[in-house]
């Protein structure tokens, strides 16, 4: 209906390499900027920056560097949430070491802290697949954990082993710590999102991505079209784990402000990898969906019995929250298993074809 | 010099000045072991027949103990609770097979695994919601079970045996042996172990995918029951114990996701490992705790030398 | 190199002038290699001459004809501008056609060239070049599997225009050489001969001059504002005279680009992609595609579909009547606003109709449901009546003055007149220089002061618009001297659904006589809805109140006849509805579905004779075949009804319109 | 406004083996399972630019012969010399890289990627970029896309699956995962192409579209081409010589004339107890 495709049409390669061969969909794109770099700062509230934006973002990256492993690659991990927290301990000793750091220069360097933790952690993936390297995984959220928690350099020998973010200035803007406000907060969490999914976004759709994509559909035709499976399976922890990295250095200095070793425990992990999977495997765009999803529900959970005027306790609406989430994921996968950014995919194939059924 | 002698000579020095303190270690772990392997079993039980990778077990573990600390709190008697939690197992499965694995069947495997978080997750909400989340005591009298301990003096040391330990241990080989025997001899259970292989062999027993899948998630639902009380008798009921499923995944990357001999036999290599590996390495050396991630070290190593497990059949590509 | 407008009277010469006016504008597109590979006017102008220099490295002469057979691709579209660029012929052939046919056309035109799409037309040549000594060379565009051919007279399209770049390249003096050549070619030299494929007898090659192409070229642009913004998507065959004129000459005398899809099976989604401004079909096309539209719609779920067809009944309401610029009230218009947002859009974006400014149906008469459909949905589509002999152009529907049931008011610089016996003849500067070798059908076919015979028959209506009737040939005369069309009338019957056939008689009668068919599936709803018991066709055919239904229908067909003067003798008096269905089993009709009207009258003579004797009923016997093959006969009383004749407004015949 | 590519730039690559001249020499190759011998002491050669065949009967070791080739097997025993190079053990994917490209008997494709991004992926070897351009899509990364997709728009064009360009192959028809899967290797390049029964489960139709394109790969490409077939008359019309195995052992070898009236080669078809 909306989108009109007639008369579109490509006559160099490039433009149909275009990331929106589609004319209609760039215009969606720059509609959701807008929203996203203008409309909602201006209406925004504290409390929406700090409990629904900043954290969609964050998530949403978190999930974008676990998809670029578990839905491009098709190497299934359990460990988002450490490799988060080498990204954040990486950031926090960087910082704490050369305090004169850009923190955009520390952000990007810890991300290849993480990064290399990853490819350490992928290497049984060569030898190991499906739920074996799944429970892998889980051996780098244990033991990267439990180090966060006896390596006391990591945070600084705190007496309180928690890492506490000073405040931080970019270009004489406080962008971390206390007082950094909520609006700039958010900017440069959205920036740094945008870029980064824009890097990704390319790197899926290249060369990088089809090997990948190849290793995961099926990975012995993979390497007998040439393509070196260790090196493209590795690649893909590196990268994902880049990405995790810097969306875990994002999550506690742009978000939390503090952390300690159990924030990076396995119900983040897991939080991530829903995210990934209900936004939908092998797709970006799904990341992002998950994410608003995931962030969002809880606090229109919190936010119905109030509204309702019904006299629950908080204990009890956050028992109902877990189990509604619990739920509502079991349901997902029933109706669409392939994620929201599937379901978007067949509203926009049908918007498309209308007035057709198909 | 001094590093290599800590790690290499001086735990097992240690060992041999005090092997009462070691043959207590040994029995702990051995414990700790038991409850693995019966996790893990659960596990293997529903990979076996269904092909999923069933997170939940773990938090059925503490969802069957809830329950019973919750029924008999509500004054039930332990008698009757007992019977009454089985029932509420029993629904739960039903439950599964009908909300969960019918609509979602021949999805991918990482859909069905995805679905068993949320079936964790619902659970735990549930459980909580009703019971409340506060930590709760097993009631390990009630149900008979001895709590006193027997005491050895060997070496000249000093040994301490709890009495639950030692029931829990011959509770568990007793499940073991019948569930051995129910799947080797009974007509359900060679189909539970044909299903893992082919769905048209099993159908042909004569038996139906549904009630195949429901037996099986009940039993599993039997062993988590079981593996409550144990656990709880020794720590006590709440959502913490989520944590010891998480202790089961390394037994099957170990034992194989599809072997049950390879789940008691990891699970108890695990517990004992992971203990005296704690008691001699880990606290001297690096802080403790180390069994929150020792177990899996060890079966990512074994794995890399054998990538489809101890117990597992090897995988030949074809193409 | 200046060039003067009045002096370009070649194509080739349109071609240099567009590289200097049009430079980086498009001028062609294929779909090839997954894009659309596109030439601006200054490529396309490097594309003919590189070709026309190979061509006469070959030995290509002035006069020389040159067959070009294949699909609708930039190649072959170059080839005709090269070719005639050197004075030499081109002599487009329909891919499709059997090695025989071709054989005949190759022969007769004299071809010394044949420039060929692929291996397909290569084979299909090589097998008849025995029969066809004249034929010397053949240049093929697409090298596939011809790898192993003999090559001594067969040539890759790439190594020819490569070797026309080397002459450049090394030769002094070719260019201007070439510019000379071109600068020859004349107004009044005959640019190319296309073959009409004649239902009967052999084909005629028809001649036609540059002054053809050109004048009704810059008539056709004129009459639709037509410039260099157009796009067309060419994928009728390049024999045809419509795709020589829309996809060529008009695209070089307007300066707009042409868009050759990448295969026969992909034109939808390449229509499509390209969206074409200016869009051409014969009414199958338009046609096929409305029943996809349906096809797919019926799939739909009940509120979409229900949508569809609320918005689709408002349109058909208004739509036209908006599109026309006549008065609509501002609720329909709202309504109509709205249903081209949920409806109307979409669905022309499907169809790749989006940025459709004009659109032609001809080739054969269009439905006028189906053409006032695509209308509806707010397209300017309109109806064009031509043929080869004319450069296609006769009349042409002007924008706001269409009608489904004309073809329009001459075209510019066309006479029409209508001769004694009804057939229509024109004269314009499109007329055709003769058929090639053949100078007793051209002086049969065109009178020496340049009036052609169209071999239609037809007048003019109230609005001094063009009616086809039906062919020449068959159109009669009644007892009085009026004229008969019988197809005519039939149509006008078969406009209502209940008839599905009908076959009027009156050649040489007293007045017109009609047999009706019932449409089944039509009168036997409304029978559902009356309470009207039946059991077979011929039951229901006979019931009084169907009757009644089709002589309401009959009456109303005859007012519409008694409105034109030329038809208004022949309305009908009295008709029956025929016991059975016509059946392609029993001769009756066409395997196409044509009625066949002596076949007819020969084996229902008793009933004709019931027409004209005057008896109200009439007892016959039929021999019928059934599906199976078995033979069967059909025993009835089939009743004639009297209609209800009308006074034919008293109005003056307007003869033609200058 | 780019100009349109002419046809038929691919080419197998020149690897400096003249036509006629011995491409790949296999000598003496055993190879066995865990005692279970798949083929026994064979040798046979294949020249530049032949198309040559490997039939048998069932189990007669035809596959994995050419996995021994293409070195997803090792044999235990004897030599194999390829481009003039006598070659150890190696990986799969270096197989490729000395232009050694081959389909597989059940389609091997990317079920999850488009007809174009499968044939992509075969020029996956060939693509240098590192992923500091690849992030950026831009200057030598967007170039060399683009050179590629040339080369694989040739291939669709060659294979005429231009119309499903853009279709997940998993949802496409048997026939034409198989010429996907043919353009796959295509794409590769390869000196040597390895078919594994490419038109098994095709119908007659079928059959004849696919032996074309094997035709016209070796012919206007001067691609040598060793297949595996079952159907007998496919393999008598297209291949230029015929190696016969039974029981991984090598009853005949030699131009399909010679070997269609080999007795053992008859009684191998028909069953006769050794």
């Amino acid at each position: 209906m909306f989108y009109r495709t007639a008369g579109q049409f490509k006559t160099t390669y490039q433009a149909d390499h275009a990331l929106f061969p589609v004319r209609q969909d760039a215009v969606l794109l720059g509609i959701v900027l807008i929203l996203a770099f203008v409309v909602f700062p201006l209406t925004a509230s504290e409390f929406a920056f700090r409990a629904l934006l900043i954290p969609v973002l964050i998530y949403s990256l978190a999930a974008l560097g676990l998809n670029v492993l578990t839905g491009y690659a098709g190497q299934l991990s359990l460990g988002t949430g450490a490799f988060m927290g080498v990204g954040a301990y990486a950031c926090y000793k960087l910082i704490s070491i050369f305090p004169e750091m850009n923190i955009v220069v520390a952000l990007a360097l810890s991300g290849f802290f993480s990064a290399t933790v990853g490819v350490i952690f992928g290497l049984p993936s060569l030898r190991i697949k499906g739920f074996y390297l799944a429970i892998a995984t889980l051996a780098a959220q244990f033991f990267l954990v439990w180090l966060f928690q006896k390596w006391a350099w990591l945070y600084n020998y705190n007496a309180s082993g928690a890492i506490q973010v000073p405040n931080i200035d970019f270009f004489g803007i406080t962008v971390a710590g206390p007082r950094a406000p909520a609006i700039v907060q958010y900017y440069f969490v959205l920036c740094i999102v945008c870029l980064l999914t824009f890097f990704i976004i390319n790197i899926t759709r290249g060369r990088i991505g089809r090997m990948w994509k190849a290793v995961r559909d099926m990975d012995i035709a993979a390497e007998l079209v040439g393509i070196n499976l260790m090196k493209t399976k590795l690649l893909a922890f590196f990268v994902s784990s880049y990405v995790v990295g810097i969306a875990g250095a994002l999550f506690v200095f742009l978000w939390r402000g503090a952390a300690e070793a159990n924030l990076f425990d396995i119900p983040l992990s897991f939080r991530v990898l829903f995210i990934a999977i209900i936004g939908g495997l092998g797709s970006v765009l799904g990341n992002f969906l998950g994410a608003i999803l995931i962030v969002a529900l809880p606090v229109v959970i919190s936010s119905v019995p109030e509204a309702f005027g019904l006299p629950l306790s908080s204990a009890t609406v956050e028992h109902l929250n877990i189990m509604i989430i619990g739920a509502l994921i079991i349901a997902f996968l029933i109706v669409e298993p392939h994620g929201l950014a599937r379901f978007w995919a067949v509203i926009r194939e049908k918007l498309i074809l209308w007035p057709f059924p198909h | 010099m001094e590093f290599l002698n800590n790690v290499l000579v001086k735990p097992f020095a240690d060992m041999a000045a005090a092997p009462d303190f070691l043959i207590q270690v040994l029995w702990e772990g051995l414990v700790g072991g038991v409850l693995y392997a019966l996790i893990a079993l659960g596990f293997v039980l529903i990979y076996k027949s269904s092909r999923i990778f069933n997170f939940a077990q773990g938090i059925m573990v503490v969802f069957a103990a809830l329950t019973l600390v919750g029924l008999h709190e509500r004054g039930i008697p332990a008698y009757l609770a007992l019977p009454l939690t089985l029932a509420v197992m029993f629904v739960l499965a039903v439950s599964i097979e009908r909300v969960v694995l019918r609509p979602l069947v021949n999805q991918p495997d990482i859909i069905l695994f995805m679905a068993t978080i949320g079936i964790t997750m619902f659970l735990i909400g549930f459980g909580e919601l009703i019971f409340g989340g506060e930590n709760k005591v097993m009631i390990t009298e009630q149900l008979m079970i001895p709590t006193g301990s027997f005491e050895f003096e060997p070496f000249g040391g000093f040994v301490s045996i709890e009495q639950k330990d030692l029931t829990a241990v011959i509770g568990a080989v007793i499940l073991v042996a019948a569930l051995l025997y129910f799947l080797n001899k009974s007509k359900i259970g060679r189909a539970i172990r044909a299903l893992g292989d082919d769905h048209q062999a099993a159908l042909s027993v004569g038996i139906s995918l549904s009630t195949i899948w429901v037996i099986v998630w009940f039993i599993a639902g039997v062993i988590a029951l079981a593996t409550g009380i144990v656990w709880g008798a020794r720590a006590g009921v709440s959502f913490a114990l989520e944590v010891i499923a998480f202790k089961a995944l390394p037994v099957l990357m170990l034992g194989g996701l599809e072997s049950v001999m390879g789940a008691i036999i990891g699970g108890l290599a695990i517990g004992i490992l992971e203990k005296v590996f704690e008691i001699y390495w880990g606290q001297p050396l690096l802080g403790g705790n180390t069994e929150a991630w020792f177990a899996y070290m060890l079966a990512l190593l074994v794995l890399l030398f054998r990538p489809q497990g101890l117990f597992g059949e090897k995988i030949i590509e074809r193409v | 190199m200046a060039q003067n407008h009045a002096s370009t009277d070649t194509l080739a010469k349109y071609l240099l002038l567009n590289a200097e006016r049009f430079r980086g504008r498009p001028a062609m597109r294929f779909k090839d290699y997954g894009i659309w590979q596109s030439w601006t006017w200054e490529e396309q102008l490097e594309e003919v001459r590189a070709l026309a220099l190979g061509l006469q490295t070959l030995g290509l002469r002035r006069g020389d004809k040159v067959a070009v057979i294949g699909a609708n691709r930039p190649r072959l579209y170059w080839s005709f501008a090269a070719i005639q660029s050197l004075g030499a012929i081109p002599v487009p052939l329909y891919a499709d056609a059997v090695a025989e046919e071709m054989a005949y056309v190759l022969n007769h035109a004299e071809a010394r060239f044949a420039l060929v799409e692929d291996q397909e037309q290569v084979d299909k040549v090589l097998s008849v070049s025995p029969e066809v000594p004249i034929l010397t060379d053949i240049i093929y565009d697409e090298p596939r599997g011809l790898k192993d051919y003999d090559h001594t007279h067969l040539h890759a399209y790439s190594a020819v225009r490569e070797a026309g770049r080397q002459r450049l390249a090394v030769e002094d003096g070719v260019l201007d050489a070439w510019h000379q050549e071109i600068a020859r070619g004349k107004g009044d030299e005959i640019s190319v001969i296309l073959y009409t494929s004649g239902t009967t007898g052999r084909p005629k090659g028809v001649m036609l001059s540059h002054d053809n192409f050109v004048r009704s070229a810059l008539n056709g642009n004129a009459f639709d504002n037509l410039d260099e913004n157009e796009t067309t998507i060419a994928y009728l065959p390049l024999a045809w005279v419509g795709d020589h004129l829309f996809s060529y000459a008009q695209s070089y005398t307007a300066g707009f680009c042409v868009a050759c899809p990448e295969s026969a099976e992909t034109v939808n989604e390449d229509r499509r992609e390209i969206a074409p401004t200016y869009f051409f079909a014969p009414p199958r096309v338009f046609e096929t595609m409305l029943t996809s539209i349906m096809v797919r719609m019926e799939d739909a779920g009940r509120l979409k579909k229900g949508m569809f067809d609320y918005f689709l009944a408002h349109a058909a309401k208004v739509g036209e009547r908006i599109l026309n610029r006549e008065q609509v009230g501002l609720r329909d218009r709202v309504k109509y606003a709205l249903g081209e947002f949920m409806v109307y859009g979409p669905l022309k974006n499907r169809m790749g109709f989006s940025r459709m400014r004009v659109g032609y149906t001809a080739g054969e008469a269009i439905g006028p449901e189906l053409f006032s459909f695509y209308r509806s949905l707010g397209l300017n589509l309109k109806q064009l009546y031509g043929q080869t002999e004319a450069t296609v152009y006769i009349t042409a529907q002007a924008d706001g003055k269409i009608r489904p049931d004309t073809v329009g008011l001459p075209s510019p610089e066309v006479e029409i007149r209508i001769a004694e016996t009804g057939e229509v003849m024109y004269r314009s500067p499109g007329v055709f220089v003769g058929y090639y070798k053949n100078e007793e059908a051209t002086r049969d076919t065109k009178t020496p002061d340049g009036w052609v015979h169209t071999g239609d028959a037809g007048f003019f209506d109230a609005d001094g618009q063009l009616k086809i009737i039906d062919r020449a040939k068959d159109v009669g005369k009644l007892a009085s001297g009026d004229l008969f069309a019988p197809k005519y009338i039939e149509n006008t019957l078969k406009f209502f659904p209940e008839i599905k056939e009908a076959v009027a008689f009156g050649h040489g009668r007293e007045f017109c006589g009609a047999f009706v068919n019932i449409d089944l599936a039509a009168v036997g709803n409304w029978a559902e809805r009356n309470n009207i018991a039946y059991a077979s066709y011929q039951e229901l055919a006979g019931h009084p109140r169907v009757y009644e239904t089709i002589a309401a229908h009959v009456n109303e067909a005859n007012r519409r006849l008694a409105r034109e003067p030329l038809m208004a003798a022949s309305q009908i008096r009295r008709f029956l509805i025929l016991h059975k269905e016509l059946d392609a089993d029993d001769g009756e009709l066409t395997r196409t579905q044509k009625v066949r009207r002596n076949f007819i009258a020969e084996r229902y003579g008793e009933l004709i004779e019931a027409l004209y004797d005057g008896s109200a009923e009439k007892f016959v016997e039929t021999e019928v075949t059934y599906e199976d093959g078995r033979k069967g006969v059909i025993r009835a009383t089939v009743r004639i009804a009297d209609a209800v004749v009308h006074e034919a407004p008293s109005q003056a015949i307007r003869e033609a319109a200058e | 406004m780019n100009p349109r590519p002419d046809h038929s730039q691919l080419v197998a690559p020149d690897d400096g083996i003249a036509r006629g001249d011995v491409l790949l020499d296999v000598r003496n190759v055993s190879l066995s399972f865990g005692g279970v011998k798949a083929i026994t002491d064979i040798s046979l050669n294949v020249l530049k630019g032949e198309i040559r065949a490997i039939i048998g009967p069932n189990g007669a070791g035809k596959t994995s012969m050419l996995n021994v080739i293409n070195g997803f097997y090792t044999p235990q025993v004897g030599t194999i010399i390829f481009r003039r190079k006598e070659r150890c053990s190696m990986k799969p994917h270096e197989a490729v890289g000395q232009g050694i490209a081959r389909t597989f008997q059940n389609v091997a494709l990317f079920k999850g990627m488009s007809t174009l991004d499968n044939i992509m992926a075969g020029r996956s070897v060939m693509m240098k970029r590192n992923i500091g351009w690849q992030m950026l899509w831009r200057g030598p990364a967007l170039k060399e896309e683009i050179e590629h997709r040339e080369k694989v728009e040739e291939i669709i064009d060659f294979l005429e699956i231009q119309h499903i360009r853009r279709t997940p192959v998993g949802k496409l028809p048997y026939g034409l995962q198989k010429r996907v899967e043919l353009g796959r290797a295509l794409a590769m390049e390869p000196s040597l192409l390895l078919l594994d029964e490419p038109m098994a489960g095709m119908n007659l139709e079928e059959k004849e579209d696919m032996s074309r394109f094997i035709l016209d790969v070796n012919q206007q490409r001067g691609t040598t081409i060793a297949l595996i077939e079952h159907d007998m008359g496919v393999v008598m019309d297209l291949s230029d010589r015929v190696v016969v195995l039974d029981y991984g052992k090598k009853i005949a070898d030699g131009p399909p004339d010679e070997v269609k009236n080999n007795q053992d080669v008859i009684d191998a078809y028909l069953g006769v107890p050794h």
